[in-house]
């Protein structure tokens, strides 16, 4: 049976005691899914799932009040989301019913486009679009392309070590069982930037930035909601002035209070309109964090995560003797 | 807002260096400050008279002051702005003393510093807020940790005063080090025959609670509400039923206990009771030294027990006691003198510390107050002194002096010369140090009377050899390297923090420094407070002090817990942590950070928030620190009074730049 | 020393802050870049005030607190030294060099170790000169980057 | 066992005044599985003559052996049975740290210092660190038996502690632990750091027969039968002008002033002569034939 | 005995250049004598070192610089190991003594004389040389060598070679001594 029909039956067979299960759904073209609400066994029709499941479902179980019962279907990363709710104890553990699945990966919607664009292909309104072993084949104004999908994988994918949910209630399909590498080399490789370059990075990033928070939106553990502490004054972290500064003080904001909780599910990075990479300020928190307390956030509910504990002899802080 | 600025001279001290009529001049231009001027003393009562009527006449909402160090005088001009009829917290200080002009000669950039320090304090008093004590209940008693002579005198004056007292004491019994000296300076009157009485007034005072062989495992809560678990170590001997009649002594068959109190000068029995005149008079059994509990087999002081008081079966026992304030006298220790290598480094048996010598000195000692040498107990013919061992020496860490060595080691010159007529006392020194009333004189008896030959110099090396010791020193008032064959050797080891200071400081939270002694809160004016409101210091864990002043701190350390508990109730520090419900999003991270426990859930229309419990809170803002939204903010320190000061000092850099 | 630069310090009331003024009633003398804001703790520390003050312009930062162990709130500094070392270890990948910010231990005791201290940051952020501010500067970061390419 | 591989300064006292020092670290060491490789073409280190005429000067004596020394591969240390040019290397090393004081070295050298510099050990520091008094003492076979001997250290094997960051500076124990490894009698001896009389033997020798005829005595009143030490210019003092202290102070003293090497030589089965002991002046024969039997 | 004018005599660039030089603070000595307790040659010192030390920091050049003891120190490092205060005493003695050597006070003739021999020989063959360094000496001194009852055992025991055992590269030696003539003006 293939994964998807699996999927429906332990959706079907949950529904009963749920108010609503979030999967994707077909999106506006071939190329896009979306996110569908699943209330009625009528609804599971609507259910797709593939290299185009790029929204991490996780984000939406906050909206909901505590008391729902609700279900998710989750690809590996997501489902360390869900891990890092429950452990900040924001969802109810007996409220969520998680459905995980084998995810091989899921392209990056940025490069389909440039790729196929290379190839004088339009990219906006494709009408169907084939996920064939290695390959990718789109139709778009009645031409077809394809390219190989190593090209398209989004990064995440790439150096991916959770391609099974972490947690699951109905697990379906082969675990894949698989682990990349993940050294933080992109990390390393922009901080052997001369120390100017990097700087000048940010600083011609953020001027594009329009300040439309949808970084934050998506981000699955931006669980502030209305009460961001960038769109208050009291206190007043962050003015209206509009400078790069106070646009890059937002993102500095965001990467510090993901410091120790981000998964890495990169809705920040997927979700900005103008394309700057935010997800680096994050995984170089988290890259510090792993080496300096050897910690993942979203894999344990029960961690004590690492910035609101201590050690009285810490290991690993070299306090430089200063 | 209208805000009235202050700059103080501090007579030459700030206006040496810092153009104060300039700052006052610039800080007029500044937004919302309403009127500035300077002053010579702010905090004489002509100042605060000053400060009083500008606030009065001007109609100012608050006041920032730039004189000294909020931590010396932010409290007084607190009360001074609420003489004024102002909120106490409609109040700011600049520290442009200890920060600016006592720490640099450059005046452009002194008064630079200074402004920028005023321009600080202004922005952030435009934001501070009235705030409010509130009152909360005390409980009268009072800890004393350490039953040396400084916390037995603390202890008494607390309890003739009414208190509660709960006396903590680290060994079987107190007295501490004056217990185990023979006679003191500058009278020569018998230590015991002076402490001995106190010592008595403490077992038999209704208002004091004594725990020998007890320590502090845990101290929680904040001044008037201290919880406090007292750990009572087992001693083996049921205390309720021992009355100190000493046959266990007698009959114990272990006598090579190490004696902890004749300073390891000879041994004892693994039953003990230390000293005839211990307080309590009660024995208690070295576990480490005891044959019953190395094989399992003797028992022998069970058996001679006429009150079966012997118990091998017994824990450590914790029990938890209330207090509202603690003072600690925790004493000295004298410093590991071993790595004097040059001295024999405890290799050679005569080599002995003068702690060690009283000992042998005391009619209660191991040597029944005879003078004998440790390694063939014979009578010693010359018996050379040196000072400054472990003081005054930056090569060993301790550039301190240790302040009564100079005394203790002239007394032991004129009570060696009473014991033994035909010997003679060489001392080898390198200032006497003899301010005191009596002092010096003493000394002067010690050369001059009893013909102790002082030698101004130090001691390079000691060495055996033929039965005897070669001191090695100099004699720099004749410019020449000198040597005494000696039969005794006596070093007047320099004191420390007694062991485990840190650790107990730790626990109190108070400060402490390399050597282990307790930071005071005001070295001149505050010198038996610390930084801990409800925590006093007495005596030697302050710093190396003689009897009298240890007494004295005994004393002025009760006055204070007894001024502080005069008063039925205290007022809370407002500067707590307050939420804003609005923003709190329940997720109670402040919480898990708070090291009081001062933050618990509420239920507020369905929704989980935070919730301040004031009186528990101790307001160092790390709950601030941790919450995202910022809803949760310490009261005068805020967000947004810390960004303000950031941002003054941004601002006026950026105006440096641009200008 | 060069002209002076913008040295901000957060300091504890109770360790680092008593410390300086020791340093002060000692006289034992410091550049006098370094303004101080007096927190009552090093865990009142939001990592945010190091990255806002040093993307608002400032050249460097000094945080001290009371030594692990010490902290007049048992545990304030013991978070703050886990926060301010990621923090520390955040500035390279926004282009801040690590040097302009520091934290350490100061007890109210040690005044020559804060003269100590200060002398020797203050030291240290001249040698790094003064900051290039975000947003204010960009053409002559422009600039100094197609420099650095050339 | 991993050899243990060192950079070897002899000292020009090897070749000539101290040559059984050397005969005897040579074979010794080797018999400990360590392996001395001499420091190419190596020169004076400057003795204590030039630190008293100038510090560059005998920066630069020093550096230039330090610098050779270099050049050997798979080295981690120089090491040299002599403290005066232990002393020297050491004290050199570590001011070489200093970029000034390098700098005008630097100017009197062909081959400058650049970068880090190898540290510098005697050899009795890596016989006690290295190979360890539990392998010396697996390795005796004729144990010193019924031989009371004083250790005595000299003034700069330890000192200042700073520099020589060896053993304790007023009490060092290195040489009491190798003659109780090899079976011999530790002699009581609390003059271990005194000094002898250094280099004065020819200027000023009634230092040297005041200072060590003091060390002498002192030994003698604790029943030592021989001494033991690890400095030539100590051994030359108390054993070639053993006679001239004792006219001197009128004492008869018959001490042998053995090296160390010597004795865990003997101990580890090599002869007399392999030892060099011969070479002594006071002899040892009669000690030796005494405890033999 | 003479009066020392403390407002006349007191020579800062003397000061000034000792503490330079040893890279010494002379004012952290507060005379405890230490360093002359220990001093093995103190008895055949004209002012015991703690006394340099004390007209060091008085600046009394002349006295200092004129002294025997200088040259009569054995750099044991007893003064400098034992010293409460940290201070390289044996350093200051060194200094002294270039001092002393570059003013052209030599007052222990002798001993400079051994000192002077010795780095000749260096400076010729690379290595010390025993037996010529003794003959140099003897020229230099015009003493007959005092040590002549020492050299029949020394000679027959092979510890005394009539031939030096000099560097490969001599030059490279004997250029450091030039090179510290021209650069350090001796």
């Amino acid at each position: 049976m293939p994964i998807l029909d699996e999927l429906k039956a332990a959706i079907a067979k949950r529904l009963p005691e749920l108010d609503v299960v979030i999967g994707w759904g077909k999106g506006f073209d071939a190329l896009h899914h979306t996110p569908v609400f699943i209330t009625s066994e009528a609804d599971l029709d609507k259910l797709v799932l593939g290299p185009l499941s790029v929204q991490n479902l996780a984000t939406y179980l906050t909206r909901y009040p505590k008391t729902k019962k609700i279900g998710v279907v989750v690809k590996g990363c997501d489902s360390r989301s869900v891990v890092q709710l429950l452990q900040e104890k924001l969802i109810n553990r007996e409220n969520v019913v998680v459905f995980g699945f084998p995810c091989e990966g899921v392209v990056d919607l940025e490069k389909v486009k440039r790729a196929f664009e290379d190839q004088g292909m339009e990219a906006a309104r494709v009408s169907e679009a084939s996920f064939q072993g290695d390959r990718c084949t789109l139709t778009s104004g009645g031409k077809a392309g394809s390219l190989p999908m190593a090209d398209l994988w989004a990064d995440k994918c790439n150096r991916c070590q959770y391609h099974d949910a972490v947690i699951s209630d109905e697990f379906v399909g082969q675990r894949l069982e698989r682990k990349a590498e993940d050294a933080y080399a992109d990390v390393a490789a922009f901080e052997a930037k001369p120390l100017a370059e990097r700087q000048a990075f940010w600083q011609e990033q953020m001027s594009r930035c329009i300040r439309c928070y949808a970084c934050r939106n998506a981000c699955p553990l931006c669980v502030c909601r209305d009460q961001c502490i960038a769109q208050t004054r009291e206190p007043n972290w962050v003015s209206q002035r509009t400078g790069v500064e106070e646009k890059f003080m937002f993102q500095m904001i965001h990467a510090s209070h993901l410091a120790g909780r981000c998964t890495e599910c990169g809705e920040c990075e997927r979700a900005c309109p103008v394309g700057i990479p935010i997800l680096l300020l994050k995984r170089k928190n988290n890259k510090e964090i792993l080496e300096l307390f050897d910690y993942r956030a979203g894999i344990d509910p029960e961690a004590k995560p690492p910035l609101l504990a201590f050690k009285v002899e810490e290991e690993k802080i070299n306090e430089r003797g200063w | 807002m209208k805000i009235g600025v202050f700059i103080c001279h501090c007579g030459s001290n700030i206006a040496g260096t810092v153009d104060v009529a300039k700052v006052a001049e610039m800080a007029k231009s500044l937004p919302e400050v309403a009127f500035a001027s300077d002053t010579m003393y702010a905090c004489s009562e002509p100042g605060q008279e000053g400060i009083i009527n500008a606030i009065k006449e001007k109609g100012l909402d608050g006041a920032v002051v730039a004189s000294c160090t909020p931590r010396m005088h932010g409290p007084t001009f607190m009360r001074t702005v609420a003489r004024a009829g102002l909120n106490p917290y409609m109040f700011e200080m600049a520290n442009i003393r200890e920060h600016v002009s006592w720490i640099g000669k450059d005046k452009e950039a002194n008064t630079a510093k200074a402004l920028d320090l005023v321009r600080m304090a202004v922005a952030k008093l435009a934001r501070n807020k009235p705030l409010f004590a509130k009152s909360f209940a005390i409980n009268k008693r009072v800890l004393v940790l350490g039953g040396g002579v400084a916390g037995i005198q603390a202890a008494l004056d607390c309890a003739d005063g009414g208190l509660e007292v709960v006396l903590v004491e680290k060994t079987t019994t107190i007295g501490g080090k004056m217990a185990k000296l023979d006679k003191t300076f500058p009278t020569v009157d018998c230590s015991c025959c002076i402490l001995g009485p106190k010592m008595v007034d403490v077992a038999q005072h209704p208002n004091i609670t004594l725990y020998a062989s007890a320590e502090v495992d845990e101290i929680n809560g904040y001044v008037g509400n201290f919880q406090v678990k007292v750990r009572k170590k087992p001693t083996y001997v049921d205390w309720k039923l021992c009355t100190g009649c000493g046959a266990c002594l007698e009959k114990c068959p272990s006598k090579k206990s190490p004696d902890l109190f004749n300073e390891f000068v000879g041994t004892t029995t693994a039953i003990n009771i230390p000293f005839p005149q211990a307080i309590p008079k009660k024995a208690s059994i070295d576990a480490g030294s005891c044959i019953k509990f190395k094989t399992g087999k003797c028992g022998v002081c069970a058996k001679v027990c006429p009150v079966k008081a012997i118990n091998y079966e017994m824990e450590p026992e914790i029990v938890t006691e209330e207090v509202g304030a603690v003072i600690a006298a925790t004493g000295y220790d004298l410093m590991d003198w071993t790595v004097y290598e040059q001295y024999g480094g405890g290799r050679y048996k005569d080599v002995i510390t003068s702690l060690q010598y009283e000992r042998l000195l005391s009619a209660s000692g191991p040597t029944g107050g005879h003078i004998k040498r440790p390694s063939d107990g014979k009578e010693p013919k010359t018996v050379v002194f040196i000072q400054c061992v472990g003081s005054r020496d930056k090569s060993v860490g301790r550039p301190y002096c240790s302040g009564f060595c100079c005394m203790y080691t002239a007394k032991q010159a004129i009570l060696t010369k009473d014991h033994i007529p035909d010997s003679e006392s060489y001392v080898f020194y390198m200032d006497i140090r003899a301010p005191g009333k009596m002092y010096d004189e003493f000394t002067r008896r010690a050369m001059e009377e009893y013909g102790a030959k002082y030698v101004r110099g130090r001691v390079s090396m000691v060495y055996p050899s033929g039965g005897r010791y070669v001191v090695r020193g100099v004699d720099t008032l004749a410019g020449t390297q000198v040597e005494v064959e000696a039969d005794l050797v006596v070093l007047a080891v320099g004191a420390e923090g007694a062991a485990g200071a840190a650790h107990l400081a730790e626990k109190l939270r108070i400060s402490y420094d390399s050597y282990g002694f307790y930071m005071e809160s005001h070295p001149k004016l505050k010198p038996v407070e610390t930084n801990t409101a409800g925590v006093y210091v007495a005596g030697c864990v302050q710093g190396p002090k003689d009897i009298p002043t240890s007494v004295a701190q005994g004393s002025a350390a009760a006055a204070k817990v007894l001024a502080l508990f005069s008063k039925d109730q205290l007022q809370s520090d407002p500067q707590v942590s307050s939420v804003d419900l609005k923003r709190c999003v329940g997720c109670m991270k402040c919480a898990m950070t708070c090291p009081f426990g001062a933050i618990k859930e509420q239920e507020v229309r369905g929704e989980i928030k935070a919730q301040v419990i004031e009186t528990m809170c101790q307001g160092c803002g790390l709950c601030t620190a941790t919450c995202p939204q910022g809803a949760i903010q310490l009261q005068h320190f805020t967000d947004n009074q810390i960004l303000a000061e950031i941002n003054t000092l941004l601002e006026s850099e950026l105006e440096e730049t641009q200008g | 020393m060069s002209k002076e630069l913008r040295i901000i310090g957060f300091l504890c009331n109770w360790c680092s802050y008593g410390g300086a003024d020791t340093a002060g009633v000692g006289r034992f003398t410091q550049p006098t870049d370094l303004r101080i804001v007096r927190l009552p703790c090093s865990g009142r520390i939001d990592p945010l005030f190091v990255l806002k003050t040093l993307t608002g312009g400032a050249d460097g930062v000094l945080v001290s607190g009371c030594h692990p162990r010490d902290c007049h709130y048992s545990e304030g500094n013991f978070y703050a030294r886990r926060r301010l070392e990621m923090v520390k270890r955040f500035l390279p990948v926004i282009g801040i060099d690590p040097g302009r910010f520091e934290y350490t231990w100061v007890s109210a005791s040690e005044g020559q170790r804060w003269q100590t201290v200060v002398r020797g940051f203050t030291e240290q952020v001249h040698a790094l000169g003064p900051i290039q501010r975000f947003g204010k500067d960009a053409a002559a970061m422009a600039a100094q980057l197609a420099a650095s390419h050339a | 066992m991993t050899t243990l591989r060192y950079a070897y300064y002899p000292g020009c006292s090897g070749l000539g005044t101290s040559k059984e020092y050397d005969m005897s670290t040579r074979a010794v060491c080797e018999a400990l599985g360590m392996e001395l490789i001499d420091i190419p073409d190596w020169n004076c280190c400057g003795s204590s003559p030039a630190h008293t005429v100038d510090d560059r000067l005998a920066g630069a004596l020093s550096a230039r052996n330090l610098v050779q020394a270099g050049d050997i591969e798979g080295v981690d240390a120089i090491i040299t049975p002599c403290p005066s040019c232990l002393a020297n290397l050491k004290t050199s090393r570590h001011r070489l740290q200093k970029p000034e004081f390098r700098a005008e070295v630097n100017k009197l050298l062909e081959r400058p210092v650049h970068g880090d510099i190898l540290p510098v050990k005697s050899v009795l520091q890596v016989i006690v660190e290295d190979v360890g008094m539990e392998e010396l003492r697996y390795r005796v076979r004729n144990p010193l038996k019924d031989m009371s001997i004083a250790p005595y250290y000299g003034c700069i094997m330890n000192r200042p502690p700073k520099i020589m960051e060896f053993d304790s500076q007023e009490n060092p124990m290195a040489l009491d632990n190798i003659l109780e490894a090899l079976g011999a009698t530790v002699a009581p001896f609390n003059l271990k750091v005194e000094c002898c009389g250094a280099s004065f033997g020819v200027a000023r020798r009634d230092i040297v027969e005041r200072l060590s005829g003091k060390l002498l005595n002192l030994a003698a009143e604790n029943k030592a039968q021989a001494m033991v030490t690890a400095c030539p210019l100590c051994q030359m003092n108390l054993d070639a002008r053993q006679n001239q202290i004792n006219v001197a102070n009128s004492t008869n003293h018959v001490m042998p002033i053995f090296y160390f090497t010597q004795l865990i030589g003997l101990a580890l089965g090599f002869s007399q002569s392999q030892m060099g002991l011969e070479k002594l002046v006071v002899s040892p024969r009669e000690l030796l034939a005494g405890a033999a039997g | 005995m003479h009066v020392i004018n403390l407002s006349k005599t007191r020579d800062q660039d003397f000061i000034n250049r000792v503490e330079r030089e040893s890279g010494q603070n002379l004012s952290l000595c507060y005379q405890c004598g230490n360093c002359t307790a220990g001093c093995p040659v103190t008895f055949v010192y004209d002012i015991p070192v703690h006394q340099i030390m004390r007209l060091c920091q008085a600046g009394q050049k002349e006295a200092v610089l004129g002294c025997h003891s200088l040259w009569l120190c054995a750099s044991c490092q007893s003064c400098t190991t034992r010293c409460p205060n940290s201070i390289d005493v044996a350093h200051i003695m060194d200094t002294l003594r270039h001092m002393a050597r570059r003013d052209g006070y030599a007052t222990e003739y002798g001993v400079k004389s051994f000192t002077d021999s010795f780095l000749e020989s260096v400076e010729r063959h690379g290595r010390a040389f025993e037996l010529g360094l003794m003959m140099l000496y003897t020229m230099k001194t015009g003493k007959f060598w005092t040590d002549v009852d020492l050299a029949p055992a020394m000679l027959t025991k092979g510890k005394l070679g009539f031939k030096p055992h000099p560097v490969q590269n001599k030059e490279a030696i004997s250029k450091i001594f030039k090179r510290f003539r021209e650069e350090f003006a001796q």
